[in-house]
């Protein structure tokens, strides 16, 4: 059977949907779904579960690059039906959990883990360091400024140890975009890794007119950068658009819309590091994540300045912020003067806003701390 | 297609957190086109810059989402990768899998595509990675004839709901996430596959405030549970938190030595409402002031409990920066029952009303977020008639403008100038 | 001599400026200048400075309606010679202030200001309410929405006890600005009256040609509802504006620069109720005063309901904050929710910001808390 | 001028608080065209509205402020206030009188106005309310020949600066408030009668950060007293309040029965940096985490004051709402000697830069507060020649939008297409 390319409408099926998720679920869970009364994460890596029937599920958590391949899925099924009846799950943070309803059922399993080489680490729970959320880059969008995978593999290889531990003061949330869509919570994340542009889109003059609806580039900039104009093509003048640079502020939007107007560039593209983000409403309201260092080079394959930034910051907070404290909220008790002090990080007029809401983030008030910034 | 050198990237092949690199050879050896794609991307390492074309649209016939097109820029080198669409494919409700159904799916992509793939993408589909464009309706045909299976969203429609793993392991949630997340995306396949907004459109829902989805920052809809009763105390086994039983905030911390564990100075202390307090070694909640933060609960799962009568805030509106900056999504119905028995009644019922509104008004590539922002809080909840109340602000308004209309003001707007000037002269 | 108008530049003198301040400063002060080292309020309205030599000054704060006259004044002055070697002051909230070098000179001082009648009100100190800054209203100026004077009459006298007393959790600054003009700190008070219009402004066609500039009346207004228009007077067209009702906030900008464009009215006119500033650096950053009563009637001479709503306001703050707290930091702290509740206050749209930076006023969490506003 | 029935206002006439219509009406019996201003005033109680007409221009000779015009729209009803113009008249710095200074002024204004004054304006001022134009001459002569004395300002330019009483009678005073305010006033007399800025400018100086004269909301450049050095701590004071011996907060709250000072609630507790801590019984403050906000000096005064090394922070920029809304002043200087042995060099270099800037680009009725606004905050440092510094601001910026410089990136911004295009194929 399958697709007859010659009655492409013979026979399809549309609009299914995802599969339900009942069947996916082990026996443990299905049968004590919604009468869990507690948990407690037993060692690094490890949850258990503790439900009203006097059931328990103990929760293998296992870091993964999330960039995968099928024959990477075809060993964690492997895993899953030695240990867990062919059940497993991935969590909202690309870890893969396997789940097995007895304790004596988890050092098998942690054994069969860790004899698999560097595959499957377990941790990721409790105050540290859990995977990194992120993105495409180089290896599959069209506007990146920075890759995805390759500078996280080198911030988890720097930060491992905080994935496999549980040291910190709270739950550090790491993420990385590599383009200022932040495909992901990249703004509203403890310590974020953007890739940012930081020239004008070129005009490709020649492909613009077959590639661009020209209403809808000139449109698409966000401070009205982008303008009509006219230019010569093989003799023929044709319309087209012009960018005022001093307007531009390397959002990409309009490249989003126009093919014709490319902005990445291996010199003008890097990284930028924004700090102090959350999402949970524990203690304080969600925060967003601010920018603290506006830009490193892209350095690949291991980009030393992006993971020493980010390390710098991880370990000024955990030697300074106190339990149950998230970056965000140390930055804010300490006050932010302090943190660049305390994390070594030279400021800028880069970290301070002039975008729309910017009033709001001016310090309208004599309370500041003596740091080394002021002279 | 061929191996290609990538010393850049062989070097991501060491450290001890699992490599991309290793994976992708080893890929490679059964499906050769990755090598175009380890090719390409030790290019791109090299020049720093993409290799990847602008996608040009593609996908199955009657979709128009659920495949990102995309092309090499440099298709002679690589032709293994000149084609390398992505297809995305719905998950389950928090991502519970058996081994049978991904065995089957690694099968169909392997035939079809490149055999790489990402679990999962950021909105929460399985996400594979590159194919051609003559190879998506066949895939198609056979995920959904095989497998049951079907496509995510991508474009200007609503995008694949996503929810934490809620009750089915975890002690928190206040309402079935797995199943409001399941019933509607089959409600909405039509608004998943046939774009018909100005824009994406998001829904996540999360159990409980602790918000493991990250709904309130991703999702134009976001649902998170909460109670409106009482936190439910054990207080014997508060008492074993004290005297050091149990260990504080289920384990998270035991990895370094915090002291031993102090109820007023980890707890009480830190409650932002400052709303619990000792009575001997009684544990007191005034839950009238108790915001429902979770710090407490979180502190000591074995002790306290979200209150029992559950259900969920709604908030509206959180986007990332793109265009007008980034929006948190906002409380718009503080407390909405969320229950299968009712059919999510309440739930379906605003989410239309934001949608015909948002469809008719909103602009062109404008998010629900920022096209609230452009009407004004106080007009987006006239128009879905939902009362104003403190709840949906932190503050009130610090400017004097306000938009009065010509019906509240006794005798109108209209008025004569003669008359006025009989009794003040210019 | 004096003034001569034929030879009005002749010995013309200008630009001299305020005396110098020194000669007017009692000599305990003039000689303690920079030496105080503490003090303390030894009653409502009486404080005493003690300075490093030793030597003390006893201050008398006096209430004034501030909208005085000259014999008032030479009354005052009468005061000060008989007491204070001739000299006194005037706060920054227009209050007098009688300073004396030794205790017992105070007495005598307060007795004779109590044998005055209610002129000379003795308060305005530590955790009370001082007096009412405000503006011209009715008696001066051409914008107002409202008076000036006789409202902060009719508070004063209900909340007379309260400017007589220390008994409040901390200071409480009342200011009222008749228009959104706001001439004084009305947009950082603990409690603002504010007085507004709703009414869009009239054109006044015959006048408008000779007393506006029609392009600075059309720049005027800040949501660009004036526009260019034309309108016949006595049969000739001529260049006038015509204002977009829908966009009016009802501002008085245009009025400002266009006397032809009036927007006082007796039902259009009234005061809003804003609450929770403050000025200080202490413990909190200074705060704007936000709008919780949108409108209440002008209903002279006494004001009846803003009376009411003021001093509820004031009471259930008295009765619910903590020492030390401001209006604000109290609202702040049980949640904006609760003030209206404990205040009784309805809440209305009209409390939720849709001007400019509004989006920061949204409530981005799901911390909130359960009042009789939730059904 | 006969009298006019008031029976509203004359129902302000009791009550404990004092009655300017008592006070107006005795005036009235010297100064007949008071009568009428209580006429009008009166009719305005029955007709809720404003008898003023929109004032006209109306000054003295070379001068653009100090005057505001006002004319009666009932001219015929009430001709005492037909013009009825105010005069601002320069207050001396933190509004100390004589006696004989204040009858002097008092003399003149019953001779060329109403009688009627507010002491004081919001500016700081002194107001004279109501006289007609043909006095203004006259009354500014005998002003200036018999009292030495001056107008303040109005219109667009410098306004009367004014300052809180610093350390004539303050023992908090960082800097003298009342000196500089005087020789600031001095020098800018051209500025304070001449208009040639955009709008008006306000400058304010309070002496520490308890901000008594309101210069974070109120002034375009606000001086507000501070130090950089420790808190001075007398401990055998500290022990007095301890034991209750010395009033809390100087005796500001004891109209009510708090319970007995407790050193740890109302202070350690309260201290938003929590930098205080007891140890055995000595007060002991991390003056490098401390913020200065008085908050512990204010409670304790007899045993607690500013460090010695003093000076004040410069903030730039607060308004009233109109029209962007209002803004408080925004920290631009952290720390600055205030000290006339430099004939306040620093501040004054300040103060012109801004204004040189603010006269070329600002806005006609653009306060410079919005031209910041306007322009950005990173733009205006620079313009300034001030170095950016996280004292600045509240909180780093939370969107990506950085405006880059050409020359800050290396290869500047101009590429060639065709060259990318050689390495990228469309
Ligand atoms: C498995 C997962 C949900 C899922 O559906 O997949 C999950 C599971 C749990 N979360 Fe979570 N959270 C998960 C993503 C999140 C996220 C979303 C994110 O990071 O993108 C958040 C919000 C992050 C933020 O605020 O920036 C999140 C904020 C929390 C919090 C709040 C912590 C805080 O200090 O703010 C708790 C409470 C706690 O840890 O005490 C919590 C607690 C928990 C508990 C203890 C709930 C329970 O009783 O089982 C679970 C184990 C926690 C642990 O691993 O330490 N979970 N949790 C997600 C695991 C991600 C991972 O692989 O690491
Ligand atoms: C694949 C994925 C990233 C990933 O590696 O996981 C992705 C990839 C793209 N996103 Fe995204 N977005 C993905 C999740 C997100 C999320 C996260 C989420 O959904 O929770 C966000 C932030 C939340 C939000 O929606 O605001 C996100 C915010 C954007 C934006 C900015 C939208 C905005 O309103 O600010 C764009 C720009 C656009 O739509 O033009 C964008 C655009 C894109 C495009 C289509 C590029 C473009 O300019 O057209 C990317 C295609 C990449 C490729 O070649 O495959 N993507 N995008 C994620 C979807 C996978 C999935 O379906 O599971
Ligand atoms: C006389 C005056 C200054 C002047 O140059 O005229 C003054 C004088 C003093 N102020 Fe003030 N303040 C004066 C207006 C202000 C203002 C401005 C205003 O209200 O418009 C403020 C800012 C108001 C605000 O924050 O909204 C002000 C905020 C303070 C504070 C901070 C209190 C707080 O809780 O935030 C203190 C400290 C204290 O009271 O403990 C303070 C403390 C003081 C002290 C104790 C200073 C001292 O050591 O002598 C003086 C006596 C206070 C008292 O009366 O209780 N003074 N004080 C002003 C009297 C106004 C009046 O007639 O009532
Ligand atoms: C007399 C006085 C009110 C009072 O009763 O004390 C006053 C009266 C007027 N103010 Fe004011 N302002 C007075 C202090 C203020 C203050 C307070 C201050 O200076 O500390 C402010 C708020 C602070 C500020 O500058 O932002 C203030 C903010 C305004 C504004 C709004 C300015 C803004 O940028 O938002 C206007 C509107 C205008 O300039 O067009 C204004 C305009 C006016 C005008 C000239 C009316 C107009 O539309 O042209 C008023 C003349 C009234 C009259 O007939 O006498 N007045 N005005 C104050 C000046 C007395 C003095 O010199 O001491
Ligand atoms: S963040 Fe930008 S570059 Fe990265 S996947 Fe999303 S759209 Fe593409
Ligand atoms: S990159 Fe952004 S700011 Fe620059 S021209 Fe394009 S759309 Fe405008
Ligand atoms: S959001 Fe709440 S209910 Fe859902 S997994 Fe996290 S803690 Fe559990
Ligand atoms: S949930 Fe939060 S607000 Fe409520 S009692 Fe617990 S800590 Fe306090
Ligand atoms: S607040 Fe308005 S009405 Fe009152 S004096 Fe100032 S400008 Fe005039
Ligand atoms: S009152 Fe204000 S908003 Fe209305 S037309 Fe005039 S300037 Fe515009
Ligand atoms: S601002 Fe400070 S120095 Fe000036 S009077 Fe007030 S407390 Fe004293
Ligand atoms: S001045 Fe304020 S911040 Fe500094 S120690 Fe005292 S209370 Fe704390």
């Amino acid at each position: 059977m399958g697709y007859n390319p010659d009655k492409p409408m013979e026979g399809r099926l549309t609009d299914l949907g995802p599969p339900h998720y009942e069947q996916f679920m082990p026996q443990v869970i299905k049968d004590n779904k919604g009468k869990w009364l507690w948990h407690e994460i037993v060692q690094p890596g490890v949850l258990m579960h503790k439900s009203e029937t006097g059931d328990e599920v103990y929760t293998v958590r296992v870091g993964s690059a999330r960039l995968v391949t099928c024959q990477f899925i075809r060993e964690v099924c492997e895993i899953a039906d030695k240990h867990c009846e062919g059940k497993l799950r991935f969590t909202t943070r690309n870890n893969i959990e396997f789940m097995v309803d007895a304790k004596d059922k988890v050092q098998p399993l942690l054994d069969d883990l860790a004899s698999r080489g560097n595959r499957f680490p377990v941790g990721g729970t409790g105050a540290g360091v859990t995977n990194i959320v992120h993105t495409q880059g180089w290896i599959h969008c069209h506007t990146p400024a920075t890759d995805a995978s390759g500078p996280v593999k080198a911030v988890m290889d720097e930060l491992f140890e905080y994935f496999t531990s549980m040291t910190l003061p709270a739950q550090v949330r790491i993420a990385l975009a590599c383009c200022l869509n932040m495909c992901g919570a990249v703004h509203a994340s403890d310590i974020a890794i953007l890739g940012i542009h930081r020239k004008p889109p070129m005009i490709d003059h020649k492909r613009i007119t077959g590639v661009c609806e020209l209403p809808l580039a000139i449109a698409s900039c966000p401070t009205g950068a982008v303008k009509p104009a006219k230019a010569e093509v093989d003799g023929n003048e044709i319309k087209t658009v012009k960018v005022t640079v001093e307007r531009c502020m390397f959002c990409g939007n309009c490249y989003t819309m126009c093919p014709a107007m490319p902005l990445a560039d291996p010199d003008g593209d890097g990284i930028a590091i924004l700090v102090g983000g959350k999402i949970s409403n524990r203690i304080s309201a969600p925060k967003f994540s601010k920018l603290v260092i506006p830009f490193l080079p892209n350095t690949p394959p291991r980009w030393p300045e992006v993971v020493e930034a980010v390390k710098t910051i991880l370990e000024a907070y955990a030697k300074d912020a106190k339990k149950y404290e998230r970056v965000g909220e140390w930055a804010e008790r300490i006050g932010w003067e302090s943190f660049f002090e305390k994390c070594n990080i030279p400021f800028t007029e880069k970290s301070i806003d002039d975008y729309r809401l910017a009033y709001n983030t001016w310090r309208t008030t004599t309370q500041f701390k003596f740091t080394s910034h002021v002279k | 297609m061929a191996k290609h050198e990538t010393p850049l990237l062989d070097q991501l092949e060491t450290g001890p957190w699992p490599s991309f690199v290793t994976d992708l050879k080893k890929q490679a050896e059964t499906k050769p086109e990755v090598y175009d794609i380890l090719g390409q991307l030790e290019l791109s390492y090299e020049d720093r810059i993409t290799h990847w074309k602008h996608g040009g649209i593609v996908g199955v016939f009657g979709y128009g989402g659920g495949i990102v097109g995309r092309y090499s820029d440099m298709p002679e080198k690589f032709p293994g990768v000149q084609h390398f669409h992505t297809i995305r494919v719905a998950q389950p409700a928090s991502k519970y899998y058996s081994s049978d159904n991904l065995r089957a799916l690694m099968t169909l992509w392997e035939k079809h595509g490149s055999g790489v793939t990402n679990f999962h993408g950021s909105t929460g589909d399985i996400i594979l990675l590159g194919t051609k464009t003559e190879n998506l309706e066949p895939f198609f045909w056979d995920l959904t004839h095989e497998l049951g299976q079907d496509l995510g969203g991508s474009g200007s429609n609503l995008r694949t709901p996503a929810c934490c793993l809620g009750s089915s392991r975890c002690e928190w949630s206040c309402y079935d996430t797995q199943e409001v997340c399941y019933q509607l995306t089959l409600k909405y396949q039509d608004e998943i596959h046939r774009p018909a907004f100005p824009y994406k459109f998001k829904f996540k829902f999360s159990g409980c405030p602790n918000d493991c989805v990250a709904a309130i920052a991703r999702s134009d809809i976001s649902v998170i549970g909460t109670w409106r009763d009482e936190i439910r105390i054990d207080q014997a086994a508060v008492k074993e938190y004290v005297a050091g039983n149990y260990p504080a905030n289920g384990g998270a911390h035991s990895g370094r030595d915090w002291g031993k564990f102090d109820l007023q100075k980890e707890v009480i202390d830190i409650c932002p409402t400052q709303c619990m307090w000792l009575e001997g070694d009684e544990l007191k909640i005034d839950d009238k002031e108790c915001t429902r933060c979770m710090h407490c609960i979180n502190v000591m799962p074995r002790a306290l409990r979200p209150g029992a009568e559950q259900g969920a805030s709604i908030l509206i509106g959180a986007k990332a920066p793109i265009l007008e900056g980034a929006q948190m999504s906002t409380l718009i119905i503080p407390f909405m029952k969320i229950s299968k028995d009712d059919e999510y009644e309440d739930l379906i019922e605003l989410i239309e009303k934001v949608w015909d509104w948002w469809m008719e008004i909103g602009k062109n590539r404008e998010r629900v977020g920022e096209t609230m922002q452009r009407v004004g809080l106080p007009t987006f909840i006239k128009v879905m008639e939902i009362d104003p109340i403190p709840q949906m602000i932190k503050e009130p308004r610090s400017n004097p403008y306000v938009f009065w209309n010509e019906e509240e003001v006794p005798g109108g707007f209209a008025r004569d100038i003669d008359e006025f000037r009989a009794r003040h002269k210019a």
